[in-house]
């Protein structure tokens, strides 16, 4: 039982009286790297940071390696060894993308300057960047700073928004690779993602949200072999989308 | 009216989010146009007529000299509204117009001007005056805004002692005798109630006007992001500067009516003081509609002026209700009012749906 | 040239103080987005405890000293009591809420030293290795200026170390710059703010102590410092510890020439040193120590 | 014919040069595709054309007038609209009014405080624009509780009421669904068909929606543009493929 | 501008047999132990009266209004005493908030009894009619006073042979009057000192040291003797003293002269200040009769310490209304205005007639030495007082704290 990485139990998330998560139930394995799949406004972000604890009012069960991190704070939780991509990346802008990572280090996880090496060694992109200012950054430099800033807190869940949003082809390929290193040496993995090649690639499992709800949960193989699959989950059909709120 | 409202936490009582449409059947396709396109003018007028009209009779007394003090406050705090909830410029200077005004009002005393024409002259010289602030300080905002004005209150507060001689200093100006309207005699309080009230109310119509107008939603644009407002063609320099001038003006309104009531202008009115008394009057209230000034202006004149008068502890219950409101009534008393009708409705169509 | 050096000396010894007193304002800003206008109030509040600590007697330099900690710290206690109380329910980004309810809390500190202390003015008198002064042909300098100097330089040192050097200044300036994901990163947050309140109010109550022999501790001493202490943030850049040491200076110093020079100006040249600086410059003398976003590219127009 | 030009422009960021003496020409009609790796200056690129912030060195022309030192709401009244690559709206509006907002100040009614601002019927053209790219259901929503993907579609549909002359679109479609890719492509074409004049500028890091709209790329890289092409041209381009696009 | 200007109905007196008097004194902010000391003075002058059964049969009480010493609260203030009823207005402390107050009168209907503000332009000077229904119970210090044009003689004749002068004082009505009246007759004396720094300060404010170190670097390097005016008053005094006193230049002043209540700031303290000369309307050991007797014991037993001139000064104007309102035979605005001109009543000071003209009490005014005395409760020690006759200013020394009978009895 407690072998799960993450295990969400009639999960339900607010956002003051707006409900966008509703009875989400999701076990993630250790080692396991699991798409979160969905249209927009769909809920992925908010599960994401739900999980976390972050900006969004939670209910149900949330265990984490067995422990119950449901009405842990979100630094709480991410202490325990979670990390987070956000969509909209948060890089400090006033301090440079090697302070950025420094910031993310933890005694615990070991030297900063290893952890530091490693994560730049995950995103390569990275490196050319450190003494840079956040200010200083594109849009896509950004993305690739937050995803490093995540591995160098050596967290045992990531949980990554959007990851590949912005990011030119070639960065996404090697991004996608890093991933499945990452995933292979036993990170468990959480991508919430519109890039569809990009997910299926890197997770063994998808979940697609509609609506606020779990829809359809099968290995990344059979929904990417399956066109009607995807055509029924991701596609705005006109009528589906006549009724969609 | 609903517009007027500063950045609402999107997050919050939003009646149409996914959830709020799950308890509340949406009522068709017509919903959001009614929301939007509602004018809700005249039942608003007829409320503010009929308050002026029924008030002379309700009170009397220090009650009616209160309740005109709070009318006369309440245009004030609309003027801090047009800056603070319609542009998103949170003025702590505001009182330099109202002071303003009221000096304007004082230096007359001794011309015998019809009041109406004092108030003109009064709100026109604290326009030019928020025009030059607004060339001073209207390319920052947030915090820097804040302070800015701050300090150019301050500047103004010390010419009227570096200028002992135009301005009288810690002296002021007192004295102003209003010379008679249309043949009624100001020095009556029921006249003066009428004078001051159909004053506000003309002026809160014409912003009324305003904020649904273009420019009123420019306003809200710019406010909103000001990037943003620019990359489509609006400016946001004239913006900011019209908004500043209307609020110069009524703020200015404002100011003459308090000199006249008061008879007198001190320096106390351009303090930074009376700059956070207002900001304060339109935190009680709200900012959700034109309502909400002059609620809280009333409250916050009843609770300095009465309920906690005459004790040394007066600072302390007043902070302390500042406190619970700013801390926990978000959205001001006519915030509440309106959670309240909402809440009521949803009520009403949720047991309507469920028979 | 003697009126010169003595206008220098006493810009000086007015800075000092100043920067003490704003010191806290801006760190407690730097890192929480709050424009604590009670912090005047933490002075008086400050003043009022060393006071009765001494009971106004003539007591020892360390005895003095002693008091002055205290100040501090039971300052410092209030101070992250009202962040956990107040300010930790409100939105950091819309500041005129946190302005508004440290307004609030300005009014019921000032009423509450009256009751607590009443109306009554007390005096502290300074220690006695506190109290003279030298001459040096005809330039006077007050022991007590050279204290403040001296405890106003070991302050900022301070505060430049802690923010810097220690793991404390790490985590806060990454709650500065996004308290969300400095929560994501796994940094206590509500530690460091209580942390930085606390600061922030050990800063204002020793201000408070340390000036002490210097005023009447009366209603009213609460309002000594605040505007001059808005505007050595304003000055000084928000959030900059440095920047407020050198706008400190600048203000002291101006303040105290054109009292010399030009007595009638000395009320405002102040406020409008601060408005040019504000208007060509907004982000104030100083590179300002971490703002929440990068500077939102406003428009030009 | 040439509408946008650029000549020799520059933007350094406090001295760190992101945009180098960058020379182009844009033609009504004409879709522009900019691609380039990540911090290749497209989006500075994008922000100097609008007016966002002044060049540090070159000038703009646009339609026969020096535009360098022009304001964006004076270059957005003269017919440049854009997009942000982080989508803007004005959050507490709702989306009818967005658009609504976005359409009165394309036609320059803006400032006026005696007309009011809600039309007594909304303009068709605006329906129709909400309809193309599926906001019709939410016009009543308040656009600062609207999702990304959401928010990308109001912003772009903002652009359009505006009618402009240039539209500079920065990545149009990121974080939208591969189908709301779609059909956002689609509405791009239908707008190149109804408004055959407008002269059309995109980033984006989505090869499909480059290739399914433009007629033209060119590739930045390091603040300089590096090609300036047909996609067949560029993307065949030893150095696109090295540089940006990968082995895919 | 509203209000009715009518004396009409029975204002301040309601069907309950009760006389409200309305009463301004700044309870918050920098000058509240001035605010304080009033009600005290005041009240203690209620309980005596009320003690020996009222005014008319009827008990009299006080509704006391925070003013906060700033002219618009405490207009706002005034108007609301008056629109509730309470039209017998006395208190304010600085002159700026008389003013106020006194340009609220007439459109409100109401009386004012100043007890503390000195600004000339409150009631009229020699021979001026004062304004309607304002009158004033304490003392008046304007040019044209003969108590304000002998000072420089006075100060001469116990510091003889200063040769400069600095004054140093509040930046509104009261201080520029006093400067400028100082300045004015400082010439006509033997010898005619000048007027060194002449520095006014914010009413509020507390930070002197550019002021204090100026002063030091003038008084040591002038061998030929300098005296110091120190015209600020409450805790701009004691802040002074306190800045100065590490300079040690103080003791080189000939004189120094203080103006304005002297008890409160002195106390505060403790003993630790200069000697000095203080220029008001009261000090409690000036007085042996048996009104200021009575009222500096029930002062001392209520509130532990001796009263101040603040204190006295609210007493004395309470014991004026008691005294008119009793003359006229009821509480109406009018009548009561009318029983003040001319009205003598019993004060401190043995007794006060308040001038038909001018409106103006013919106040002595007090000059005090006193020096700081840690032993003594109060911290003060009162060397030796003077009374000045407002008439012509001739001068007599009153009792002193060890000569005077209340002293003398305990
Ligand atoms: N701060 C917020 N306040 C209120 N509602 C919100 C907020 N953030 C998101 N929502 C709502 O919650 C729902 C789920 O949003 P979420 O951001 O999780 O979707 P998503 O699947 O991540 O979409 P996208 O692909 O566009 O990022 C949406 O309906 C959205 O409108
Ligand atoms: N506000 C800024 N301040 C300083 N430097 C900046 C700023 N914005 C961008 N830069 C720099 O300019 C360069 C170009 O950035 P730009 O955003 O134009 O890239 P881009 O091509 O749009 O990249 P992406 O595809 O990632 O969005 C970046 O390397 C960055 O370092
Ligand atoms: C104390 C006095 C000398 C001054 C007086 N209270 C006034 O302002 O008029
Ligand atoms: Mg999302
Ligand atoms: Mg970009």
């Amino acid at each position: 039982m407690s072998t799960d990485a993450l295990v969400l139990d009639d999960v339900t998330l607010t956002y003051g009286s707006a409900t966008a998560v509703f009875g989400l139930s999701l076990t993630v394995g250790a080692g396991e790297a699991v798409g979160i799949l969905g249209r927009n406004g769909a809920g992925k972000t908010t599960t994401l940071r739900g999980i976390l604890g972050s900006g969004v009012r939670r209910k149900g069960s949330i265990r984490y390696f067995g422990e119950e991190i449901g009405g842990m704070r979100a630094d709480q939780v991410a202490r325990k060894g979670i990390g987070w991509v956000p969509d909209d990346r948060r890089i400090y802008t006033t301090l440079t993308v090697r302070e950025n990572l420094l910031l993310a280090s933890r005694e615990r996880s070991g030297p900063a300057k290893e952890a530091v090496d490693e994560a730049v060694a995950a995103v390569p992109l990275v490196e050319k960047l450190l003494p840079r200012k956040g200010v200083q950054l594109s849009g896509g430099e950004q993305q690739a700073v937050a995803i490093a800033r995540a591995v160098v807190g050596r967290p045992k869940v990531l949980l990554l928004d959007e990851p590949a949003e912005g990011l030119a082809p070639i960065i996404v390929e090697s991004l996608q690779q890093s991933v499945i290193e990452l995933s292979r040496s036993g990170m468990t993995i959480l991508i919430a993602e519109q890039n569809l090649n990009f997910v299926l690639g890197a997770t063994q499992r998808v979940c697609v949200l509609d609506s606020g709800r779990e829809v359809l949960t099968c290995s990344s193989e059979e929904f990417g072999n399956s066109p009607e699959l995807q055509n029924q989950h991701l596609a705005i059909s006109l009528e589906n989308h006549g009724k969609r709120r | 009216m609903n517009e007027g409202n500063v950045k609402t936490r999107v997050d919050e009582d939003n009646p149409s989010s996914p959830a709020a449409e799950g308890l509340a059947p949406s009522s068709g396709a017509s919903a959001w146009w009614a929301r939007a396109g509602r004018n809700r003018l005249v039942p608003h007028a007829v409320l503010a007529i009929v308050l002026i009209v029924l008030v002379p009779s309700l009170l009397t007394g220090s009650n009616l000299a209160l309740a005109t003090t709070a009318v006369i406050y309440g245009l004030f705090a609309l003027s801090a509204l047009v800056l603070f909830g319609w542009v998103g410029l949170g003025s702590f200077g505001q009182a330099a117009f109202f002071g303003t005004g009221a000096y304007t009002a004082a230096m007359l005393k001794d011309h015998q001007l019809n009041p109406l024409i004092v108030i003109l002259i009064g709100a026109f010289v604290a326009m030019l005056l928020a025009l030059v602030v607004a060339i001073l300080a209207g390319n920052s905002s947030g915090i820097q805004f804040a302070m800015l004005t701050l300090v150019l209150g301050e500047v103004l507060h010390q010419l009227l002692f570096t200028f002992r001689d135009v301005f009288h200093g810690d002296d002021g100006i007192f004295g102003i005798t209003a010379q008679p309207l249309f043949g009624m005699n100001l020095f009556d309080q029921k006249n003066f109630w009428w004078y001051s009230a159909g004053v506000a109310a003309v002026f809160a119509l014409v912003l009324y006007g305003i904020h649904r107008s273009q420019l009123g939603k420019t306003f809200t644009a710019v406010r909103d992001d000001p990037v943003k407002a620019a990359a489509l063609g609006t400016s946001v320099r004239v913006a900011r500067t019209a908004a500043f001038m209307i609020s110069g003006f009524v703020g200015g309104i404002a100011g003459v009516l308090y000199s006249q009531q008061q008879t007198g202008a001190a320096p106390g009115l351009v303090s930074t003081v009376m700059s956070g008394s207002v900001i304060f009057m339109v935190f009680i209230g709200g900012t959700s509609n034109m309502w909400g000034p002059f609620v809280g202006a009333l409250v916050y004149t009843y609770l300095t002026t009465r309920l906690f008068q005459g004790s040394n502890t007066s600072t302390i219950w007043i902070g302390l209700l500042l406190l619970v409101v700013v801390v926990l009534v978000r959205g001001g008393i006519m915030g509440l009012v309106e959670r309240g009708v909402r809440l009521l409705k949803q009520r009403v169509t949720t047991a309507r749906s469920a028979s | 040239m003697v009126e010169l050096l003595n206008a220098i000396v006493s810009g000086l010894a007015l800075a000092m103080p100043l920067f003490l007193a704003a010191s806290g304002l801006t760190l407690i800003y730097g890192v929480m987005r709050v424009i604590n206008f009670a912090h005047g109030g933490f002075f008086m509040v400050g003043a009022y405890v060393a006071t009765s600590a001494l009971r106004g007697q003539v007591h020892g330099f360390w005895a003095f000293i002693g008091a002055v900690i205290l100040a501090g710290i039971v300052v410092a206690i209030f101070s992250a009591a009202c962040e956990e109380i107040i300010f930790r329910w409100l939105d950091p980004s819309e500041h005129m809420l946190s302005l508004l309810a440290s307004y609030a809390l300005s009014l019921i500190i000032a009423g509450g030293a009256v009751q607590i202390w009443g109306a009554a003015a007390k005096t502290q008198p300074a220690p006695p290795l506190l109290a003279g002064s030298w001459s040096f042909g005809g330039v006077v300098l007050a022991q007590n200026d050279v204290f403040m100097i001296i405890m106003g330089l070991l302050l900022a040192a301070g505060l430049w170390a802690l923010l810097n050097q220690t793991s404390f200044g790490k985590q806060a300036t990454a709650v500065a710059g996004d308290p969300v994901m400095a929560e994501a990163l796994g940094i206590r947050v509500r530690w460091v703010a209580i942390g930085v309140f606390a600061a922030g109010g050990l800063l204002a109550g020793m201000a408070g102590g340390l000036a002490s022999p210097q005023y009447s501790i009366a209603p009213g001493l609460d309002q000594l410092f605040v505007l001059q202490s808005f505007a050595v943030i304003i000055l000084g850049g928000f959030g900059s510890i440095g920047g407020a040491f050198g706008a400190s200076l600048l203000l002291g110093l101006l303040e105290s020439i054109l009292a010399t020079y030009a007595p009638s100006l000395s009320g405002y040249g102040f406020y409008v040193a601060m408005a040019i600086v504000l208007m060509l410059r907004p982000q104030g003398l100083a590179i300002a120590f971490r703002p929440r976003r990068a500077p939102q590219p406003e428009v030009s127009a | 014919m040439t509408l946008l030009e650029t000549h020799g422009m520059s933007k350094a960021y406090n001295g760190v040069p992101a945009l180098v003496d960058a020379t182009a020409a844009f033609d009504s009609g004409q879709v522009t595709a900019l691609i380039g790796p990540n911090g290749a200056g497209k989006t500075t690129f994008f922000g100097t054309l609008a007016g966002e912030h002044r060049a540090t060195a070159g000038s703009i022309e646009f339609d026969g007038h020096d535009i360098t030192k022009w304001d964006a709401d004076r270059r957005a009244r003269a017919g440049i609209a854009r997009t942000f690559q982080v989508a803007r709206q004005f959050s507490s509006l709702s989306v009818l009014e967005n658009l609504l907002l976005s359409y009165q100040a394309g036609q320059g009614q803006w400032w006026r405080p005696w007309r009011t601002f809600l039309p007594r019927t909304v303009p068709s053209y605006i329906h129709e624009l909400a309809e193309v790219t599926r906001l019709d259901n939410l016009l009543g929503r308040t656009a600062g509780t609207l999702p990304q993907g959401d928010r990308k579609r109001l912003e772009l549909a903002m652009s359009l009421a505006q009618d402009p002359r240039v539209l500079l679109l920065d990545e149009p479609t990121a974080g939208m669904t591969d189908e709301d890719c779609v059909v956002t492509v689609d509405v791009l074409k239908d707008v190149m068909t109804r408004s055959p004049d407008l002269c059309l500028i995109l980033t984006a890091h989505d090869m499909s929606v480059v290739f399914a709209l433009a007629h033209r790329i060119l590739l930045m890289g390091q603040g300089q543009i590096l090609l300036d092409g047909t996609p067949e041209e560029v993307a065949g381009h030893e150095l696109a493929r090295t540089t940006y696009l990968g082995a895919s | 501008a509203c209000g009715s200007s009518s004396g009409g109905s029975g204002s301040s007196g309601d069907s309950s047999g009760k006389i409200t008097l309305g009463m301004l004194a700044p309870l918050t902010g920098t000058f509240a132990q001035a605010g304080v000391d009033m009600s005290d003075g005041a009240k203690i002058a209620v309980k005596q009266i009320n003690a020996s059964g009222g005014v008319n049969g009827q008990k009299i009480s006080l509704d006391i209004r925070d003013d906060g010493s700033d002219a618009t609260k405490t207009s706002q203030a005034t108007r609301d005493l008056a629109s509730a009823g309470h039209k017998l207005i006395m208190g304010a402390y600085t002159s700026t908030e008389c003013l106020a107050v006194k340009s609220l009168i007439a459109s409100s209907g109401s009386v004012y009894v100043a007890p503390t503000c000195v600004s000339g332009d409150l009631t009229g000077g020699p021979g001026q009619k004062g304004a309607d229904r304002v009158y004033r119970t304490g003392l008046r210090s304007a040019g044209d006073q003969p108590v304000d044009k002998s000072i420089p003689k006075i100060m001469n004749e116990l510091a003889p042979g200063t040769k400069t002068w600095d004054y140093f004082g509040y930046d509104y009505s009261y201080g520029h009057e006093q400067s400028a009246t100082f300045k004015a007759n400082l010439s006509s004396l033997p010898g005619s000192p000048k007027l060194g720094s002449n520095v006014f300060i914010p009413l509020t404010s507390q930070n002197f040291r550019p002021y204090v170190s100026k002063l030091a670097t003038a008084v040591e390097s002038d061998p030929t003797g300098r005296g110091l005016f120190l015209g600020t008053y409450g805790v701009g005094t004691g802040s002074f003293l306190q800045q100065a006193s590490s300079f040690n230049f103080l003791s080189k002043y000939k004189m120094i002269w203080t103006t304005g209540d002297p008890w409160d700031v002195f106390t505060a303290l403790k003993g630790k200040f200069p000697t000095v000369w203080n220029q008001y309307d009261y000090v409690w050991a000036a007085y042996d009769n048996p009104t200021n007797n009575a009222f500096v014991k029930d002062f001392k037993k209520a509130y532990g310490h001796m009263p101040g001139a603040n204190a006295a000064e609210s007493f004395n104007a309470v014991m004026a209304y008691a005294a008119a309102i009793k003359k006229a035979g009821s509480t109406d605005p009018q009548k009561v205005s009318d029983a003040l001109a001319g009205l003598t009543f019993k004060s401190t000071q043995g007794t006060t007639t308040i001038d038909a003209t001018t409106h103006q009490a013919n106040n002595n005014a007090v000059l005090s030495k006193l020096q700081g005395d840690p032993s003594s409760p109060d911290g003060i020690k009162i060397l030796r007082t003077v009374i000045v006759q407002p008439k012509d200013a001739s001068y007599k020394d009153g009792s002193n704290s060890t000569t005077n009978s209340i002293n003398k009895g305990q």
